[in-house]
């Protein structure tokens, strides 16, 4: 628990650094990043906060059954994507040429599309989901252990 | 069903995968259900592993092309050079899937009721999920980069299933051990699939095997990959981090652990034999592995005789059970390039090793399994402090004589039968073998004896007066084992024809590996 | 389905041995119906005779496993102090000995290079 | 003596890494060989619509290495749950 | 930079590796020697990466990239896959450290030893 002024501080940057990592995740297919690089922006912001605040403060915010819960969704939203183009082969892309996510960007350099990259966006957005939940279950069973409470069943 | 044989090898490694990320949310409902769901789910992998096999005796190689149109088009039409992930499963793949689809049924039923007073099952049961399906990936991936990421799921789900009894302190330093070693062993792998990338620009096992030239840069891959896996197969003296892992598991896990040692000596196999089997130097690399696979034996051995924790001494066996393999497959490379010497005694030599890992992974989780009762019985590891267990243990008993048998190469069990193929073939390579092997078939059985009389044998101790006979779950898991020892013993040149003939054959042929995916042009 | 398991030079085959196995059993069988019939259990003489002392009971009776193979390891005394030196049991030097191996491999390997 | 072991394997060594990834063993650096490289920048983006030739390859032309990655995170952090877990039936270390 | 000489990444990977291996066999407390471990991991992925760079490229994604060659995608997936793993080997080694040093009260690797022989 730190003064006054970090804990305030940590509040609104927070929601900046949750924007700036959905906006990592999000434009995956056409930027640089992608689902653990802005999972891991998050997740550095949930350490901020862990920093600000006790990881007992945090502990009421965060439960760690919602975060394996999290988790395993993600998890997943991951395998089903990859399953569902079964029909053709594992892992086979069948979103592409389809309206949603699949528009077929020009060959060569171009000014990027959000609709494009057929599943690349959404296994982008189940990877964030899981690495948002796995990280930050990890960091907060470390500092709770670390200060002598353990994780609970 | 023809459609599910052509989509089994990836089903064969995404159902435990899929089944692991669906534990943690079942089991918060109901325990009973997360377990029916973890043995089923292992029963229907076991099902579809014998499906694939029988396919792959009928067919030849199975290859799976992962994201491609269609799954057979491994090279994209109009392009000569692999780019996708490939599975490729040919006889040697799924022999030793057949062996681990068994091994992890036993001990995921072994396990139902032997951690059954420990807390977290829910998140042991995902690890083992997870450990299986790393296993699986290992022997079914023919990709390099592949392989090492499935390495790296058995290693860590591993480790964290060894240090799962946390109210100990001796668990912990052995899952530290263990995940210390198979970290530098995998960064090891890593750097030599760098270096192999750096050259030839691409990561498909079987292209690299066309277009490799034995440099001295693939030299120094070879000696990193060889160690390193020799390091995971706990090769002497790389055998250090062995015991202290295996001993202090849980049995259940111990046993699974035996087989991803095996799994490991899979990969290196396949380094030597399909990777660089065309350029490779074979009788050094092969005396190599044959001088390793020696001191593994006599070591292993001499160190057992010497032990007086049960599951310590039992691991020490399982190092001294390596060398067996080692050696035969040893002699089996050191031949490779005269085709009249692997004629003569060659293949009889592989064949022999391979059937010998069969042979162990069946009789050592069970003498795992066997300690791991004792344990679940006494509360205690210590041979010292049993004595007189054959009272109220029946079970336990006899299943601990087969195995005993079986490991000392005792007729008419499985053991003996391996054993005397790989005696008989490596005594015309060099005699000295065949007599090492049979000394230290001498020291197994004195050393098993000992224990047995130690723990088993004896009036009835009064610290262990009361008490009963280990749960039913752990039992049948037993009983599977043994069941297959008996078949086995009952059926050697059956299981010969059928499953070690063509492992080794696909070990011995490069070119079937490199044209399934090659010469595979739709 | 033939049981003959053939490895070029000899055969292998459990069922044979089992037969022979059970004709010796009866055998063994037979001899032993041949023997005393004067002994009666329960009586003097089926109890332990130690030069006159009394004989300890049952539990006291168990060798434990410290003490089986004695002679074994007063034998190889030496090589046993020789062979538990590298069991130190400390992480480092299991490393130590992996850096060694892959040493000694990659010379013995450019030295065979350089042979051929 | 455990020192100097030590030290002559870990010289062999790393003179041997060194003297691999020397321009006489090793290519030069910045000049691979890239034929499947190549491929993939040229037919990432009709073949899996992304303009993100990496991303295209996380998720789509090596998708399973990055779901076995995933795996992993997810085995680790199910590994330290499991190994942080609250032991109730407290008993002496043995 | 046209032609980097000697090679210079790859030998920095190579030294890396050694100076790593260098921690883990000599240090004996157990958080260096993960230092080690995580230092291993860096050279590992370095190489990795340096081995995709091609001269003058550009990072392989079309959106407004400038005329020229791109740097090979491959290893840079590699890169990303390896770096993940390593994060998660590193956390669980912690994680079983930390309950070492509440068993045994020590970090040295020869102190908090139980298991031998």
């Amino acid at each position: 628990m730190l003064s006054k002024i970090v804990r305030t501080v940590a509040n609104q940057l927070i929601l900046f650094i949750l924007i700036f990592g959905l906006y990592v995740i999000a434009h995956g297919q056409i930027t640089p990043g992608g689902g653990f690089q802005g999972g891991a922006v998050i997740v550095s912001g949930v350490v901020m906060l862990l920093v600000a605040f006790s990881s007992k403060e945090l502990k009421k915010s965060l439960r760690e059954r919602v975060l394996s819960i999290m988790e395993s969704t993600g998890a997943l939203i991951f395998i089903i994507l990859a399953f569902v183009g079964i029909g053709t082969a594992f892992f086979y892309n069948l979103l592409v040429g389809t309206p949603i996510f699949g528009h077929i960007p020009p060959i060569g350099p171009n000014p990027g599309d959000i609709w494009t990259g057929g599943v690349v966006p959404l296994m982008n957005l189940a990877v964030g989901i899981k690495v948002v939940a796995g990280l930050s279950a990890v960091v907060l069973a470390l500092a709770l252990f670390s200060s002598g409470e353990e994780v609970e069943e | 069903m023809a459609s599910l044989i052509a989509q089994s090898p990836i089903l064969i490694i995404a159902i435990p995968l899929a089944a692991a990320f669906l534990i943690p949310l079942i089991g918060m409902v109901s325990q009973k259900a997360r377990n029916a769901l973890v043995v089923v789910s292992l029963v229907f992998v076991a099902f579809l592993v014998f499906a694939l096999a029988r396919d792959i005796s009928i067919n030849g190689i199975h290859i799976y092309t992962l994201g491609a149109t269609s799954p057979d088009l491994t090279i994209p039409t109009g392009f000569m050079v692999p780019v996708r992930i490939i599975l490729e499963v040919d006889g040697m793949s799924v022999f030793f899937s057949i062996i681990w689809s068994i091994v992890s049924l036993a001990a995921a039923i072994y396990s139902l009721s032997h951690i059954a007073s420990e807390t977290g099952q829910t998140r042991f049961y995902t690890l083992l999920m997870l450990m299986v399906m790393g296993g699986f990936g290992l022997m079914y991936t023919g990709d390099l980069f592949n392989l090492f990421v499935f390495l790296e799921i058995a290693s860590i789900s591993g480790a964290a299933l060894i240090a799962y009894r946390t109210k100990f302190a001796d668990t912990q330093e052995g899952g530290f051990k263990y995940i210390v070693v198979s970290a530098i062993a995998s960064l090891m792998v890593l750097f030599a699939i760098g270096l192999l990338y750096a050259q030839y620009n691409s990561l498909n096992i079987a292209y690299l095997a066309q277009v490799i030239q034995y440099t001295t840069l693939d030299k120094i891959a070879l000696a990193l990959f060889l160690i390193a896996f020799a390091m995971k197969t706990g090769m002497v003296p790389l055998h250090l981090w062995f015991p202290d892992a295996y001993s202090v598991a849980p049995a259940s896990i111990t046993g699974m652990l035996v087989i991803t040692s095996h799994a490991c000596m899979y990969a290196a196999f396949r380094i030597c034999f399909t990777l660089y089997g065309g350029v490779i130097n074979a009788p050094v690399v092969g005396w190599i592995i044959i001088a390793f696979g020696l001191l593994t034996m006599f070591v292993g051995v001499t160190m057992a005789v010497y032990q007086k924790d049960v599951m310590r001494f039992m691991s020490y066996h399982a190092i001294s059970q390596l060398g067996y393999m080692w050696i035969g497959v040893g002699v089996g490379l050191a031949v490779l390039g005269n085709p009249q010497l692997l004629a003569t005694f060659g293949r009889d030599a592989m064949s022999g090793g391979i059937f010998h890992i069969l042979n162990h992974a069946m009789y050592k989780p069970l003498l795992f399994f066997t300690g791991g009762a004792l344990f679940h019985y006494t509360g205690t590891r210590d041979l010292t402090k049993m004595g007189g267990l054959a009272h109220k243990m029946k079970w336990t008993t006899i299943l601990y004589m087969i195995g005993t048998l079986s490991i000392s190469g005792i007729p008419p069990l499985n053991g003996f039968s391996s054993k005397i193929l790989i005696y008989e073939s490596v005594y015309q390579f060099h005699p000295i073998l065949t007599i090492t092997g049979i000394i230290v078939s001498i020291l197994t059985l004195a050393s098993f004896t000992k224990a047995f009389h130690s723990a088993f044998m004896g009036a009835e101790l009064p610290e262990y007066k009361r008490g009963k006979e280990v749960p039913r779950s752990m039992i049948i898991g037993m009983l599977i084992l043994a069941a297959g020892i008996i078949f086995v013993t009952l059926f050697p040149s059956l299981v010969v024809d059928w499953a070690i003939h063509p492992a080794a054959d696909a070990l011995i042929d490069q070119s079937a590996y490199i044209n399934a995916v090659t010469g595979a042009i739709p | 389905m033939k049981f003959i398991l053939g490895s070029g030079y000899t055969f292998w085959n459990p069922l044979i041995w089992i037969i022979v196995f059970l004709v010796v059993m009866v055998m063994v069988y037979f001899f032993r119906r041949r023997g005393q019939k004067g002994y009666k259990k329960g009586t003097d003489q089926a109890r332990i005779f130690l030069c006159g002392e009394e004989v300890p009971e049952a539990e006291q009776r168990h060798i434990r496993v410290g003490n089986i193979y004695w002679g074994f390891f007063e034998t190889l005394k030496e090589y046993y102090n020789f062979i538990l030196k590298p069991h130190t049991g400390i992480i480092n030097d299991y490393i130590l000995w992996f850096v060694v191996a892959i040493a000694i491999t990659v010379i013995i390997l450019l030295i065979a290079g350089l042979a051929k | 003596m455990r020192q100097v072991t030590g030290l002559i394997a870990l010289i062999v060594l790393v003179a041997f890494l060194v003297w691999g990834v020397l321009p006489p063993t090793m290519r030069d650096f910045g000049y691979p060989p890239s034929d499947m490289d190549d491929y993939i920048i040229e037919n990432a983006q009709e073949q899996t619509g992304n303009n993100n030739v990496v991303a295209s390859v996380v998720f789509d032309y090596r998708g399973f290495d990055t779901l076995g990655e995933a795996t992993i995170l997810f085995t680790a952090v199910t590994g330290v749950l499991l190994l942080l877990r609250a032991s109730k039936r407290r008993k002496e270390s043995s | 930079m046209e032609h980097i000489p000697l090679n210079f990444p790859f030998l920095a990977a190579a030294l890396l590796v050694g100076i790593s291996f260098y921690i883990i066999i000599f240090k004996k407390n157990l958080i260096k020697l993960i230092m080690g471990i995580a230092m291993m991991a860096s050279g590992v992925n370095l190489f990795l990466v340096a081995l995709g760079y091609r001269a003058g490229g550009n990072a392989p994604i079309y959106t407004d990239v400038p005329e020229g060659p791109m740097v090979l995608p491959v290893p840079q997936a590699l890169t990303l896959t390896s770096i993940v793993i390593n994060v998660a080997v590193l956390a669980l080694m912690l994680t079983i450290v930390i309950r070492i040093y509440r068993h045994t009260g020590s970090l040295d690797s020869e102190k908090s030893r139980k298991l031998k022989g």
